[in-house]
């Protein structure tokens, strides 16, 4: 055993040096050529700069050219070195140890030590600046400077993902000065210690970073200049693409990427992720308090039709779990097919024999979650329950119905980890419990699978862990999405991630046919 | 005209402002949202929003709400957005400067195209020309501008490749690739404006060349082109400035479209999203810039009406 | 007539209009021939054609309009063949026209200067400068007392005689060979249609142009014109030197024409008793238009009311005729409408002894008692009523007396000479006249003892005028009503009026007996008022 | 009445307006029964099919039949839009008259404050009150009819303050005739042409405005049949398919149209006097 979690250790510091070296992304690429301006579209306004409040994925690009966390997340979902160069950890997992670069300095030319790093995390955790990180980053019970470059947290509870955890988008460094004085300031304002420092900043329109010479690896990034263009119509964003306009879109939809695939000097971007749409269940609500209403709602799905109507085939069957062959320590269970008469049978067996009637909530952006709730309203119909979809604007949803709702339709990215994405939604004390599932053998499972580290146990831990969700089905998953983005073959060193929120810019260069930009 | 007559117009405005801010307070109070929430996000502690609230006067009665707010709107600080924490003023200025741009390119080529269109089938009544035109603006004033943005994108953007399919670069920076962007929504927001101008323009100079006074013209010997550019069009265009002037109430809202489609950042986008995302500050300026630029064209309008039309006598 | 100094001679000139029914003749094998320096007068009832016959020497017809091959010369130009190119040369400098409403014919937009102006810059190749000069010289030739400031007015900046001073200029500007004059005073007050009529003789005489003069008013013909044409339906009935056509009328409907003209001499009414009490006394009626304005209040501005009538005091008896004269403005048809209770006024109408201080005090009785017949039938009567409705409302308000409904407005129809046919029709249906008794029978059919006409024969012809006025007589006599009759046809009124009131700028000047009108001793307004009257025609004397 | 139809038809816009408003109608009455699919029936299978003997416009995204989707969507979109109009027109002559018949400084008042409200775009007062009401057709229905009320108030003012000042209505009054008759037979059959031609061309502004609002998605909301809503989920699967962006978008164009055309023939048909 002690080996095995040796070996584990080592490995992930090897895999940290190796990464700050020779990343992943542009390993099988020619040599980078520094230079250029680079346009990239998103397709939401980029609101909120202030890296430990970002919320959505343009906003989690904008913050991580500017601010950099202890780790990074790589494509294969392992932790990477950032600020942090190495860790290490505990026994029991529950006191880690990071060591800092050393000779950081913010954009403002003041150093970057490890004090601004405890007072980072001290105001991630604290619950008056309500950071989305605060549930995210693991059990942190205290962080204290040990010297100028090493600090060392101390968890509630073992956690073995805690430097993917770190990686969170929202975990970012900012100097304590700031947390001091004005934590709003940096809603205008960008101080970071990231490769990129902020130009200017219209919300709507355009964000504009500039390669920040003092950055940590004197190689990257390689870029002069990135602009992010925000394009609330897609049909716009891939039209400007093909004219050549941007270099890259961050996402695109299915339709949009088979207009593009094919289309030369543009490149697809496709990657598998564990991104899914679901319909979430009120457990504590009639009728969707009883398991068997629940799961012959499931039951009606047809998941290959969803997979289509949902992703245009690029996707794969759910199974009413979080998890999928994206993440790590994943073992399939038998999928469910759609079975109508075992449906009304169990809808029977509930005392609704000829099926009920109930309101299917979804936001109105993206227009995935219409696209779930109408199919799902065609298909459940054969199994005689009558879905009424309810559309509202997305703000009113978070407003009134997210978290709180009976029967709703959600949508996320994939998370790190299986533990992230359990913790977050799933388990008694999750973030977002949406479900109100609390489901204490599954809290056990989920909370026994983050304090192990041989992997075959975690495999064995979340396979059980998943059983229960598919036979309990807290909230019907019925297909994943792969991520897809475009970019122009000029474009070099970029490739999309699985995570969706993780983009890791600094890596990407244009070749010398691309057009040049002011 | 008279002082007294401008001095009462723009007594107008103000009251015309009055009313409008009330009514958008009015709403945006009872929006489906609450302002502190909007502001900390979905992960803020209940403790957390109340400091929000109180310091955001959102426990206060509505009424001293609204003095807050107009007493700073008076002083020109429409308050801070909800969904970006900063300034809503200069944000919105400077896209109702982007909107303005394409609103007065928009009633230029209308006024170029329309009134043209107008005379000839004025002039040519009855032929084919006329019936042209007449085809032209029916179909203008019954195609959504979404309508004729989609298509337009489609046609000149992806299949033609003659302009680029949307974005927006202030002309100040790159004049020929702003305008380049912005020529078809340009297009579209004229769209409806043409055609309903041109109509307008038409009934009126048929009219017009009905009167005594033009056959007086003629019967005086004078050149038809004369007769039609002294003595008819003259005429015939004063009661379009009022046309023109209120169609640019429809013109404004046209935008709000033509700016989502084609992701100009203008008043009307930032309409929109604030909208959406229920940013009631913003919504609120945003309307109020909106009522104040229509009702300050409408002064503009009357006041050249009056200065034109030396008949009308003003109290 | 020798061929030399025929400046229009108009041949066998027939014109037609295409309407989807077929052709409709207004003009049929006209001949006429005006020689330099004559006058010819055109007399003829609406519809006869003869504004058509200016528009066909004009050269501007409407597209639809089919003419045969008569000719028309002006001078020894052929202008039947003239391209339009050559006839704009022609129109304005050696054919000029005048028209009937000033008001209309002026563009509302530019300078007078401009529009007299830009004639001479066309015709005369005079540069705008020197044209401008010009125009102040000819300004002034017509009378006109300050031509430099007159040149620079707009057309709403001048009174109406001022507007057709300028016109005659326009037209006088380039010493044309003809001026059509299309009903020049017709739209202008008696007195100032007198000064126009005058400037135009003196005009005439010094520049020895040949005129084409277009009336409906016999009249003024008979004064103005050295030859008279009398056309009807088309066609030119009869024509002749004026005194001559006058003094003996040949033809048919010249006759029925004079006859129809209004004569004092021959008066329609029998004189009343002068002891009955009077039916209806006016005391110190004052009209006031216009209400403050909200701004004027807020900045305390004093704020001076528009006067519709001032303090005006008469009285009527029963059975009377009288006469109600004046300029428009004057404040006639104010009077009336409070009187009708459509205005507020000020002071105290007493009907039959009882007093009316208001529209308050106007009961149902009074409605009855006293009917308004307006102007123009067309406006009075509701477009979208049939007349049987329109007459059955009084009948069933004030329907006392036997028979249904519309038994009784059958009858009605009958005593005002319509075919109990049209009972079921609309107004837009029937002529101007005929509308005009349907207007009278609503009046009459609530058995009315005061009955306000105003101003309700203006809009018609001379012939039917007269049988409107025949027909409006005879009701007096059978009804023995008392009528209000508001007019500026002197000669009309003198015929059928007992007293005659004349008012001035909102005031009653004063109220005479209708054959003493006349006499020396009137105020100064009413003697310039007979003064400028053309006495009727029959009284001609050559 | 027939009389007046025979105008109608004779003026080439009322005629061509008759014939696809009728057709329109058409559509709206007996529209389920003109196709044998449900507008809502999804056929994995038949996705993104162009027209053919079985789907004669196509189907959409989901296998859709864009026709029956069609004829159901004029029930909402077209009825919405008359109705919608028809509550704005009686809500703004309501005010129109009654301020006119009110008069002086109250007149001067509420027309001021009317004319205020008009300085908000009639869209973005829609949105607004779609926003405040929450998106879905009825909610987009009232926020059109509100939208219209000023200018409806505007002209229906004007109207009745000319007629107001007919002869005829001074002559009734003269008569002694009662405020109702005068107001009922005497002003309401020649205010009521102008504002019904107003009206009816008002109708093709309320059908775009609609599914203008359903484009901004705060119209109708999936899986309704509103055409406007139809193209703004269609433009995502426009180089998919463009006859799922075609068809309604061409319903719309056809249907304004109708209406305008309607609207001048009515114009010159209720005008007696030609």
């Amino acid at each position: 055993m002690p080996l095995n979690r040796r070996a584990f250790l080592s490995s992930s510091v090897a895999l940290a040096a190796l990464a700050t070296v020779l990343p992943r992304a542009v390993m099988a690429q020619a040599t980078p050529e520094a230079g250029g301006t680079l346009r990239v579209a998103v397709d939401q306004a980029v609101s909120v700069i202030h890296p430990l409040l970002t919320r959505v994925n343009p906003e989690y690009m904008a913050a991580e050219l500017m601010y950099s966390g202890l780790t990074r997340l790589g494509r294969d979902m392992q932790a990477e070195a950032d600020l942090a160069t190495e860790w290490s950890a505990n026994d029991d997992l529950t006191v880690w140890t990071f060591n800092l670069r050393p000779g950081v300095t913010f954009h403002d030319g003041a150093a970057c030590t490890a004090a601004d790093v405890v007072a980072s995390f001290e105001a991630i955790l604290n619950p008056d600046f309500a950071s989305p990180a605060r549930n995210n980053v693991g059990p942190i019970a205290s962080i204290e400077a040990v010297d100028d470059v090493t600090v060392r947290f101390t968890l509630s509870s073992s956690y073995a993902d805690f430097p993917v955890a770190l990686a969170y988008n929202n975990a970012r460094i900012i100097p304590a000065s700031v947390i001091e004085g004005s934590f709003e300031s940096l809603r205008t304002v960008a101080n970071g210690t990231g490769p990129f420092k902020l130009v200017s900043y219209e919300p709507d329109r355009l964000i504009v970073v500039e390669k920040n010479p003092d950055y940590y690896d004197p190689a990257r990034p390689y870029l002069d200049r990135i602009e992010l263009h925000v394009f609330p119509d897609l049909g716009a964003q891939v039209s400007s693409l093909m004219a050549g306009d941007i270099d890259m879109i961050a996402t695109v939809g299915p339709n949009d990427y088979m207009r593009l695939e094919g289309q030369d000097s543009i490149d697809v971007l496709r990657s598998a992720s564990g991104q899914f749409c679901n319909v979430n269940f009120g457990t504590d609500i009639e009728p969707f308090n009883d398991p068997r209403v629940r799961r012959a709602l499931a039951l009606t799905v047809d998941r290959e039709a969803m997979v289509d109507f949902m992703t245009e085939g690029f996707g794969v069957k759910g199974n009413d779990t979080p998890l999928n062959e994206s993440y790590p320590f994943f073992e399939a269970l038998p999928q469910r097919e759609q079975n109508i008469e075992e449906a009304r049978a169990l809808l029977a067996e509930a005392g609704f024999p000829d099926g009920f009637e109930a309101e299917l909530i979804a936001s109105d952006r993206p227009a995935i979650r219409v696209q779930l709730a109408v199919a799902l309203r065609e298909m459940a119909r054969a199994a005689g329950i009558t879905i009424n979809v309810t559309t509202m604007p997305h703000a009113t949803y978070l407003d009134q119905v997210w978290t709180k709702g009976a029967f709703y339709v959600g949508f996320y990215n994939m998370q790190p980890t299986p533990d992230g994405i359990l913790k977050l939604l799933f388990t008694s004390d999750a973030a977002w419990n949406e479900t109100r599932w609390n489901n204490t053998t599954f809290d056990d499972l989920v909370a026994r699978a983050r304090a192990t580290v041989e992997p075959a146990a975690r495999t064995d831990l979340y396979t059980q862990a998943q059983a229960l969700m598919n036979e309990e089905v807290p909230s019907i998953i019925p297909a994943f999405f792969d991520v897809l983005g475009a970019k122009r073959s000029w474009m070099q060193g970029y490739d999309i991630h699985p995570r969706a929120s993780v983009f890791r810019l600094d890596h990407a260069w244009l070749e010398a046919s691309a057009p040049t930009r002011g | 005209m008279s002082a007294s007559y401008i001095l009462k117009r723009i007594a107008l405005i103000f009251y015309t402002l009055f009313v409008v801010s009330i009514l958008v307070f009015g709403i945006t109070q009872i929006l489906p949202a609450d302002a502190a929430v909007m502001m900390l996000g979905e992960n803020a502690t209940q403790d957390a929003l109340d400091a929000l609230r109180t310091q955001m006067g959102l426990n206060d009665p509505i009424w001293l709400q609204y003095l807050h707010w107009a007493s700073g709107v008076v002083q020109g600080d429409f308050g801070t957005s909800l969904r970006t924490g900063q300034p809503v003023g200069p944000a919105l200025f400077s896209a109702l400067g982007t909107s303005l741009t394409l609103a007065v390119l928009a009633l230029a080529l209308m006024l170029v195209l329309a009134v043209p269109m107008g005379i000839l089938a004025a002039v040519r009544r009855g032929k084919l020309s006329d019936l042209v035109v007449g085809f032209i603006s029916y179909i203008g004033v019954s195609l959504p501008e979404f309508v004729t943005a989609t298509l337009a994108v489609v046609l000149v953007a992806d299949l033609w490749g003659l302009l680029p399919p949307a974005g927006y670069i202030p002309l100040s920076e790159d004049l020929w690739g702003g305008l380049q962007r912005l020529i078809l929504p340009v297009c579209v927001a004229s769209v409806m404006m043409i055609a309903h101008v041109s109509r307008m323009v038409r009934s009126e100079l048929v009219d017009v060349m009905h009167t005594d006074y033009i056959r007086a013209a003629r019967l005086k010997g004078l050149t038809p082109r004369r007769v039609l550019f002294r003595h008819g069009l003259r005429n015939a265009l004063l009661p379009t400035i009022t046309i023109v002037a209120l169609d640019v109430g429809y013109l404004l809202g046209g935008i709000i479209v033509v700016e989502e489609i084609f992701s100009i950042p203008g008043i009307g986008r930032s309409l929109m999203s604030a909208i959406q995302a229920r940013d009631l500050p913003v919504i609120q300026a945003g309307v109020m810039i909106m009522a104040a630029t229509y009702s300050i064209v409408n002064f503009a309008a009357d006041l050249m009406y009056a200065w034109l039309d030396k008949r009308i006598q003003y109290d | 007539m020798t061929e030399t100094n025929t400046v229009l001679r108009v041949e066998n000139y027939s014109l037609a209009y295409e309407v989807k029914a077929g052709a409709v003749q207004v003009l049929n094998g006209i001949n006429l021939a005006i020689r330099r320096g004559e006058i010819l007068g055109l007399v003829g009832e609406s519809g006869s054609g003869k504004s058509s016959m200016a528009s066909a020497i004009m050269r501007h017809l409407a597209g639809n309009a089919r003419e045969n091959d008569g000719r028309i010369w002006l001078g020894e130009t052929d202008l039947r063949t003239q391209s339009e190119r050559q006839m704009s040369e022609i129109r304005g400098s050696r054919v000029s026209m005048v028209f009937q409403d000033p008001a209309t014919s002026l563009n509302p937009t530019l300078r007078l200067g401009e529009q007299l102006a830009e004639v001479l810059i066309r015709h005369q190749k005079l540069t705008p400068a020197q044209a401008w000069a010009e125009g102040e010289a000819r300004l002034a030739h017509v009378g006109l007392k300050t031509p430099r400031e007159m040149m620079q007015r707009m057309p709403h900046e001048v009174s109406g005689g001022e507007k057709q001073r300028v016109v005659i200029a326009t037209a006088f500007a380039c010493n044309p060979e003809l001026i059509i004059f299309d009903e020049p005073t017709t739209a202008l007050d008696v007195i100032t249609a007198r000064q126009i009529l005058d400037l135009f003789g003196a005009l005439q005489q010094e520049t020895g142009v040949a005129s084409l003069y277009i009336s409906h008013d016999l009249a003024l013909l008979s004064q103005t014109a050295d030859r008279v044409a009398v056309l009807q339906k088309g066609v030119i009935v009869e024509e002749g030197e004026t005194a001559q056509l006058f003094r003996a009328p040949q033809h048919a409907y010249t006759k029925a024409l004079i006859a129809a003209a209004p004569q004092p001499q021959r008066l329609l009414v029998q004189p009343l008793d002068a002891a009955a009490k009077p039916l209806v006394s006016v005391r110190d009626v004052t009209v006031n238009y216009g209400r403050k304005p909200l701004l004027d209040s807020l900045l305390r501005r004093d704020f001076a009311p528009v006067v519709g009538s001032r303090a005006v005091t008469l009285d009527l008896r029963p059975g009377e005729v009288l006469g109600i004269v004046g300029e428009s403005g004057s404040g006639k048809s104010t009077l009336a409408k409070a009187m009708t209770g459509l205005n507020r006024f000020e002071g105290l109408i007493e009907f039959d002894g009882k007093p009316v201080r208001g529209l308050s005090d106007m009961d149902a009785e009074y409605r009855r008692d006293v009917q308004i017949i307006f102007q123009h039938p067309d406006a009075s009567l509701n477009p979208r009523q049939r007349i049987s409705e329109i007459l059955a409302r009084p009948v069933k308000l004030y329907g006392k007396g036997q028979g249904t409904t519309r038994e009784r407005i059958v009858a009605m129809l009958e005593r005002v000479r319509l075919p109990a046919s049209y009972i079921d029709r609309y107004p837009h249906e029937l002529s101007g006249g005929e509308k005009q008794r349907i207007a009278i029978a609503r009046a009459f059919l609530s058995n009315p003892r005061l009955v306000i006409c105003d101003e309700i024969t203006s809009a018609l012809d001379v012939s039917v005028q007269a049988s409107v006025i025949e027909l409006l007589m005879e009701l007096h006599r059978d009804t023995g009503a008392a009528y209000v009759f508001i007019t500026h046809d002197i000669n009309l009124v003198r015929q059928i009026a007992h007293r005659i009131a004349v008012m001035y700028r909102g005031d009653l000047v004063e109220i005479a007996d209708a054959e003493r009108i006349t006499d020396a001793d009137r105020a100064p307004y009413t003697r310039q008022l007979l003064e400028a009257v053309t006495p009727p025609a029959s009284t001609h004397s050559a | 009445m027939t009389d007046f139809l025979r105008r109608l038809l004779r003026s080439p816009q009322g005629a061509l307006g008759c014939l696809v408003v009728g057709l329109i109608l058409i559509a709206v009455v007996f529209g389920p029964y003109l196709t044998h699919y449900g507008p809502e029936d999804m056929q994995a299978l038949a996705r993104y099919k162009g027209p053919s003997a079985e789907h004669w416009l196509g189907t959409d995204q989901y296998g859709r039949d864009i026709f029956s989707r069609l004829l159901d969507g004029a029930r909402s979109t077209v009825l919405m839009a008359v109705v919608a109009t028809v509550i704005g027109t009686l809500g703004g002559a309501i005010i129109g008259t009654g301020s006119a018949y009110l008069g002086g400084r109250s007149d001067e008042f509420i027309m001021r404050t009317n004319d205020a409200v008009m300085a908000i775009p009639s869209l973005l007062m829609a949105l607004m009150v779609v926003s405040l009401l929450g998106s879905n057709s009825v909610n987009a229905l009232l926020a059109i009819a509100i939208a219209f009320m000023p200018s409806m108030a505007r002209i229906s003012r004007s109207v009745a303050l000319t007629v107001r000042k007919q002869d005829y209505v001074s002559a009734a009054i003269a008569r002694g005739e009662g405020a109702p008759y005068i107001v009922l037979r005497e002003m309401l059959p020649n205010v009521i042409a102008p504002i019904v031609v107003e009206m009816t061309i008002r109708v093709s502004f309320a059908v775009m405005l609609f599914a203008t609002l359903s484009f901004l998605g705060l119209g109708a909301q999936p899986p309704a049949t509103d055409w406007g809503l139809m193209v703004s989920e269609a433009r995502q699967y426009l180089h998919r398919s463009y006859w799922i962006l075609l068809w309604p978008s061409a319903a719309i164009a056809l249907t304004a149209i109708g209406f305008n055309l309607l609207g001048d023939g009515l114009r010159d048909a209720l005008n007696p006097r030609t």
